[in-house]
């Protein structure tokens, strides 16, 4: 297949809808955490506001290269996730740089960003910060391992690796998806990601009132801007992976829209009444919960 | 199966008893949480030296609040002593009225008229039932939990209001005076009253089904931060801690004072001793809290004087004397220990706050083999004020 | 508690007794007799709780009289029953054997005591560390003679525009104004 | 001085000998400069919008002030409407609120979490203890006015204040913000010599234990 130079244009597109999603959702997100505080919560431009500000300081310290990197590679891991992902399905537009193998890369991709913080973190020379981030290597790793199951359990159920056929292969109505055809996998994925969304009960990572607030501690002006644009890109991007394997995918950007919302909403529903784990314990919780039903998952396939 | 950490022969001691720390080997790390640190109670803080995610060692570091009130009030008059003393406890001010206009009258020899004591108790639960919405909201913050912070807050925000209504100050109060009380009960303040507490029940459940129900909550307080029974008395452990550990250490039944002994209750005991039981005496504490409150409003005598007739303030002098007295605020016992020597000014005034003892020896003896993920919630269980350590 | 005394005095050469309440006592005993008679009450009477132990200024007493008062105030729960034991201390080079192995407690009293009041505790642990002041360079600050006003005046930077009155004359302005 | 505090040779995890001097600080060495904004007025004043509608504050309660803090971000008053936040790490705070008396104790850590914010970063004076002393302005251990120490952009009078109060305040200061007139970060560049004059004259102890931030 030849490459086009216009979907270059297109994925910019894409990203661009999809950060200013990101950030919207994540003020409206945050409103629904509020009203079942009883508050009203920020504005819904806030992140704007953050952001832009975050920018527009006028000091900022270096620990070394590293430190600058770190929110670098987290922002490549979440736009790479974003860009080798078709976000809408058969849309010549919006369905980014996808290619046959970009299963594999996406796994990687969400790793990615956790491993650059991991080095960012660490050269900033804060306890707090390295306490974080060994908590937050490990328990990454913990909520990965069910959702790579369930991932290869898709992968030998549809008996390909490229993200465009699978959900090829969930359309025409909504018995086909993933969710019906392979309960169990998906099952297994969404206690992943409900362990990588770094909401309670899995936010020990950031826990405030242990390690305030973990690896961004040292993380000041332009370099928490990068990271707040990449909280904005990542969780879509890799809500858009788990909408194309098991929810089959979206046709166009209102189902998008619904879906990523709908997705999101299951972490922040188990998110707003849970306190959190200690790290141990929800490695053990994965181990015992999760990753037996990954390995089920296979077994059935 | 748990995991129980093994630390009696690591790290090892030195031949004085101490433990043997080497920073730079790598082994141990200093972490210092506080004062600058949202899982710290108040201005304090704890200075940890860790081995993996383990406590070693935690020493307590206070003074960040130190104003010096012990040497303020020795130059000031006893009246003009009472604005101040309220602001030694933020969090639960009316105690410290109680405990300074009680220690003051009976140095003088003043009985404070019966309506007086009724409306003083009455204020000190309502002080009580605040302290104790802070609390839980503290407690279920400190793992992670914000959301019932929000909802207690919510019915704080109602009890002040009532306070608003009674003294007209939300947190600070100078209600309580030596001889009496400033002023009576606002009209329709009972009807008022019961529908705050009706909120305040209805919130409790809430909070009951979402934190105490919660399954994670459970993991992580059952069977954490146990006080041995046998160290209450060489800590001098008060109050709900005590409670927890199955002593009904209640002062209010104990020694009573002021109208408690006309009212109707029973300590609220509890048997695990963990941080748990600590956050469920303290709810049943608080509802009991609440039942007191109506019977007060029921048996309040509804005329008569407020306050005693005093001698001139301006020339008032109390014979050479000390006293002690105590009361059962909502972390354990507070005390106001008060020696005149027959001049205008205390000569001197001690005040015994329950977390003195709580958040210095017995927090650094509970700290040791704990995760830090722990800390904040095992301090905030222990439930200590900064400013009454250090006043 | 009349019999309480009369029990302890049979074993200390114990001072009056000043009955503040009929379960609130307190009694001065010599230095030397302090930590068998804590040691008495805790393990014989049931005085197990140690509620505060501090520290009074008696400057201005005059001179034979001007000492330091410790006072330990122990609680009987069971019997609500209060006894504080007072002990004079000369006021300079005061040294005190330390309680803090009959209770651990009382270790951080006795760090207050020493910071504030320049009392030292020889065997407690940690005493000598700083528990409150920091950097401290004036006299113990709870001794009478430190004037906390002075001090005050003299380290911090005052916003001007603040009065202080005497309330006795401002109270005979405010209410028989013209009448001196 | 403490014997960890003395200038020595340590051994590393590594095997690598190294000279540590504790009493140094490591990140302190430069005093800050002044720090200009945009050259075009018109992006200054985009990010002073930015700034006024994005406070972040230090969640650093040091006096009683902090009491009131709480009802503030919760379902009466909920300042998160008005886009006040709190933040943990004085890295990424840009507001710190001095909640009411200041021990000295108190002070060196706040100096502290002061010089490590981000500039343009504002100081708000919680009640009529940090303006004269209030009610302990014979005490000796609390400092007495705020500003000799700290620019102070706004000082919000009461003992204490008020959440209603606190929120008309926040309100003011974003005024101040959006107009740019809360340089208070260049103010303490400009006269950093007289500040640290002040602070060392009350601050007899500079040693300062090894802290996270």
């Amino acid at each position: 297949m030849d490459f086009e130079w216009i979907k270059i244009p297109y994925a910019l597109l894409t990203l661009f809808i999809v950060v200013n999603f990101g950030m919207l959702l994540g003020a409206f997100i945050q409103k629904i955490g509020a009203r079942v505080g009883r508050r009203h919560g920020i504005p819904i431009w806030q992140n704007y506001a953050d952001l832009i500000k975050n920018f527009g300081l006028r000091t900022s310290i270096t620990h070394g290269v590293m430190f600058y990197l770190g929110p670098v590679f987290r922002l490549t891991g979440g736009i790479g996730l974003l860009l080798f992902v078709p976000t809408i399905y058969g849309s010549e537009m919006f369905s980014n740089l996808s290619f046959s193998g970009d299963l594999i890369l996406a796994l990687y991709f969400v790793f990615f960003g956790t491993l650059g913080m991991a080095l960012g973190a660490g050269e900033s020379g804060h306890p707090h910060a390295a306490i974080g981030i060994s908590r937050g290597l490990s328990q990454v790793s913990m909520a990965e391992l069910p959702f790579a199951l369930a991932v290869f359990a898709v992968a030998l159920q549809y008996q390909t690796l490229s993200v465009t056929d699978i959900v090829a292969a969930q359309q025409g109505g909504i018995a086909n998806w993933t969710l019906f055809t392979n309960p169990v996998a998906v099952a297994a994925a969404m206690l992943g990601f409900l362990g990588s969304m770094m909401r309670p009960p899995f936010d020990v990572v950031i826990a405030p009132q242990e390690i305030p607030i973990g690896p961004p501690t040292e993380y000041h002006s332009s370099y928490l801007a990068l990271m707040q644009t990449n909280r904005a890109i990542f969780p879509i991007a890799k809500i858009v992976i788990y909408m194309n394997l098991f929810f089959g995918g979206a046709a166009s950007w209102p189902v998008f829209f619904l879906k990523v919302f709908l997705i999101y909403m299951v972490s922040v529903i188990v998110g707003v009444v849970f306190p959190r784990f200690r790290v141990e314990q929800s490695i053990r919780w994965f181990l015992v919960w999760a990753v037996p039903l990954g390995v089920l998952s296979i077994v059935l396939v | 199966m748990a995991y129980t950490p093994d630390r009696s022969q690591y790290p090892a001691r030195k031949a004085d008893g101490s433990l043997d720390i080497d920073l730079t080997s790598g082994k141990f790390l200093k972490l210092w949480q506080g004062p600058n640190h949202p899982g710290i109670t108040g201005n304090m803080s704890v200075e940890l030296t860790v081995c993996g995610d383990e406590v070693v060692e935690g020493k307590v570091h206070v003074g960040y609040l130190h104003r010096g009130f012990e040497k303020l009030m020795e130059r000031r008059t006893f009246i003009q002593c009472f604005p101040i003393v309220c602001r030694i406890c933020v969090p639960e001010p009316d105690f410290n009225e109680y405990c300074y206009a009680a220690a003051v009258e009976e140095l003088a020899g003043i009985e404070a008229p019966e309506r007086a004591n009724w409306i003083r108790a009455l204020i000190l639960e309502m002080g009580r039932i605040n302290s104790y919405l802070m609390y839980l909201g503290g407690q279920s913050g400190a793992l992670g939990q914000g959301v019932i912070g929000q909802w207690t807050t919510y019915a704080r925000d109602l009890m002040l209001d009532r306070f608003e209504e009674m003294t007209g100050a939300r947190i600070y109060h100078m209600f309580i005076m030596p001889g009496g009380v400033r002023d009576t009960l606002p009209d329709g303040f009972e009807g008022r009253m019961e529908e705050t507490l009706k909120e305040i029940e209805r919130t409790l459940k809430d909070v009951w089904d979402v934190m105490f129900c919660n399954a994670v909550f459970k993991k992580r307080t059952v069977g954490m931060g146990v006080i041995d029974p046998a160290w209450l008395d060489a800590y001098g452990v008060t109050g709900p801690s005590a409670r927890a550990a199955g002593v009904a250490k209640d002062v209010r039944r104990d020694a009573p004072y002021l109208v408690y002994p006309e009212l109707d209750f029973e300590p609220v005991i509890g048997h695990d001793s963990d941080i748990y039981t600590r956050a469920d005496v303290r709810r049943r504490d608080l509802l009991m809290s609440v039942d007191l409150i109506r019977q007060i409003l029921a048996k309040m005598p509804k005329d008569g004087p407020i306050m005693a007739p005093m001698p001139s303030m301006l020339h008032w002098k109390i014979p050479r004397g000390e006293t002690y007295i105590r009361g059962e605020c909502s972390r354990g016992e507070y005390g106001y220990y008060l020696v005149t020597d027959g001049s205008g000014y205390p000569r001197r005034v001690n005040v015994r706050g329950p977390s003195y003892t709580h958040a210095m020896a017995l927090l650094e003896r509970m700290i040791v083999n704990i995760n830090i993920s722990d800390v904040a919630s095992l301090m905030v269980s222990l439930h200590t004020y900064p400013p009454e350590i250090e006043r | 508690m009349h019999a309480l005394y009369d029990r302890l005095k049979a074993l200390f050469p114990l001072g009056e007794l000043t009955e503040q309440r009929a379960n609130l006592a307190f009694a001065t005993l010599p230095v030397e007799y302090l930590r068998p008679a804590l040691l008495h009450l805790r393990d014989q009477e049931g005085y197990t709780h140690l509620v505060l132990l501090t520290a009074v200024d008696w400057l201005e007493d005059g001179q034979e009289n001007c000492q330091f008062q410790l006072t330990y105030l122990l609680n009987n729960r069971a019997e609500n029953l209060d006894i504080g034991l007072r002990v004079m201390l000369p006021r300079e080079g005061t040294t005190m054997a330390s309680i803090h192995d009959l209770w651990p407690t009382a270790a951080t009293y006795q760090r207050e005591l020493r910071e504030m009041f320049g009392i030292d505790f020889p065997d407690s642990p940690g005493v000598y560390e700083e528990f409150i002041l920091e950097g401290w360079n004036d006299i113990p600050p709870y001794r009478r003679d430190f004037d906390t006003l002075k001090y005050a005046n003299d380290s911090y930077a005052q916003r001007a525009g603040r009065e202080t009155r005497d309330p006795e004359t401002h109270m005979k302005e405010q209410l028989y104004p013209g009448k001196s | 001085m403490k014997p960890e505090l003395l200038k020595r040779m340590v051994k590393g995890p590594d095997g690598v000998e190294f000279e540590v001097e504790p009493m140094r600080d490591y990140y302190c060495d430069a005093p800050p400069t002044v720090q200009h904004g945009a050259y075009i007025k018109i992006v200054e004043d985009f990010f002073n919008w930015a700034r006024a509608e994005s406070l972040w504050i230090l969640g650093f309660g040091t006096g009683c002030g902090a009491i009131e803090m709480r009802p503030l971000m919760t379902p009466r008053f909920d300042a998160y409407r008005y886009g006040i936040q709190w933040r943990p790490t004085p890295r990424q705070a840009n507001l710190l609120v001095i909640s009411g008396y200041l021990s000295t104790k108190t002070l060196k850590r706040a100096i502290r979490a002061y010089e490590q914010m981000q500039s343009p970063k504002y100081v708000v004076g919680l009640g009529s203890c940090t303006i004269n002393g209030g009610m302990y302005w014979d005490s000796y251990n609390t400092i007495k006015c705020l500003d000799q120490y700290m620019p102070v952009d706004l000082y919000i009078t009461g003992c204490m204040p008020r959440p209603e109060a606190l929120l008309a305040g926040f309100e003011d200061l974003k005024k101040l913000i959006r107009a740019g007139k809360a340089e208070g970060a260049n103010q303490y560049a400009e006269r950093f010599d007289w500040y640290k004059a002040n602070q060392k004259q009350v601050i007899h102890d500079w040693d300062m234990p090894d802290y996270n931030w």
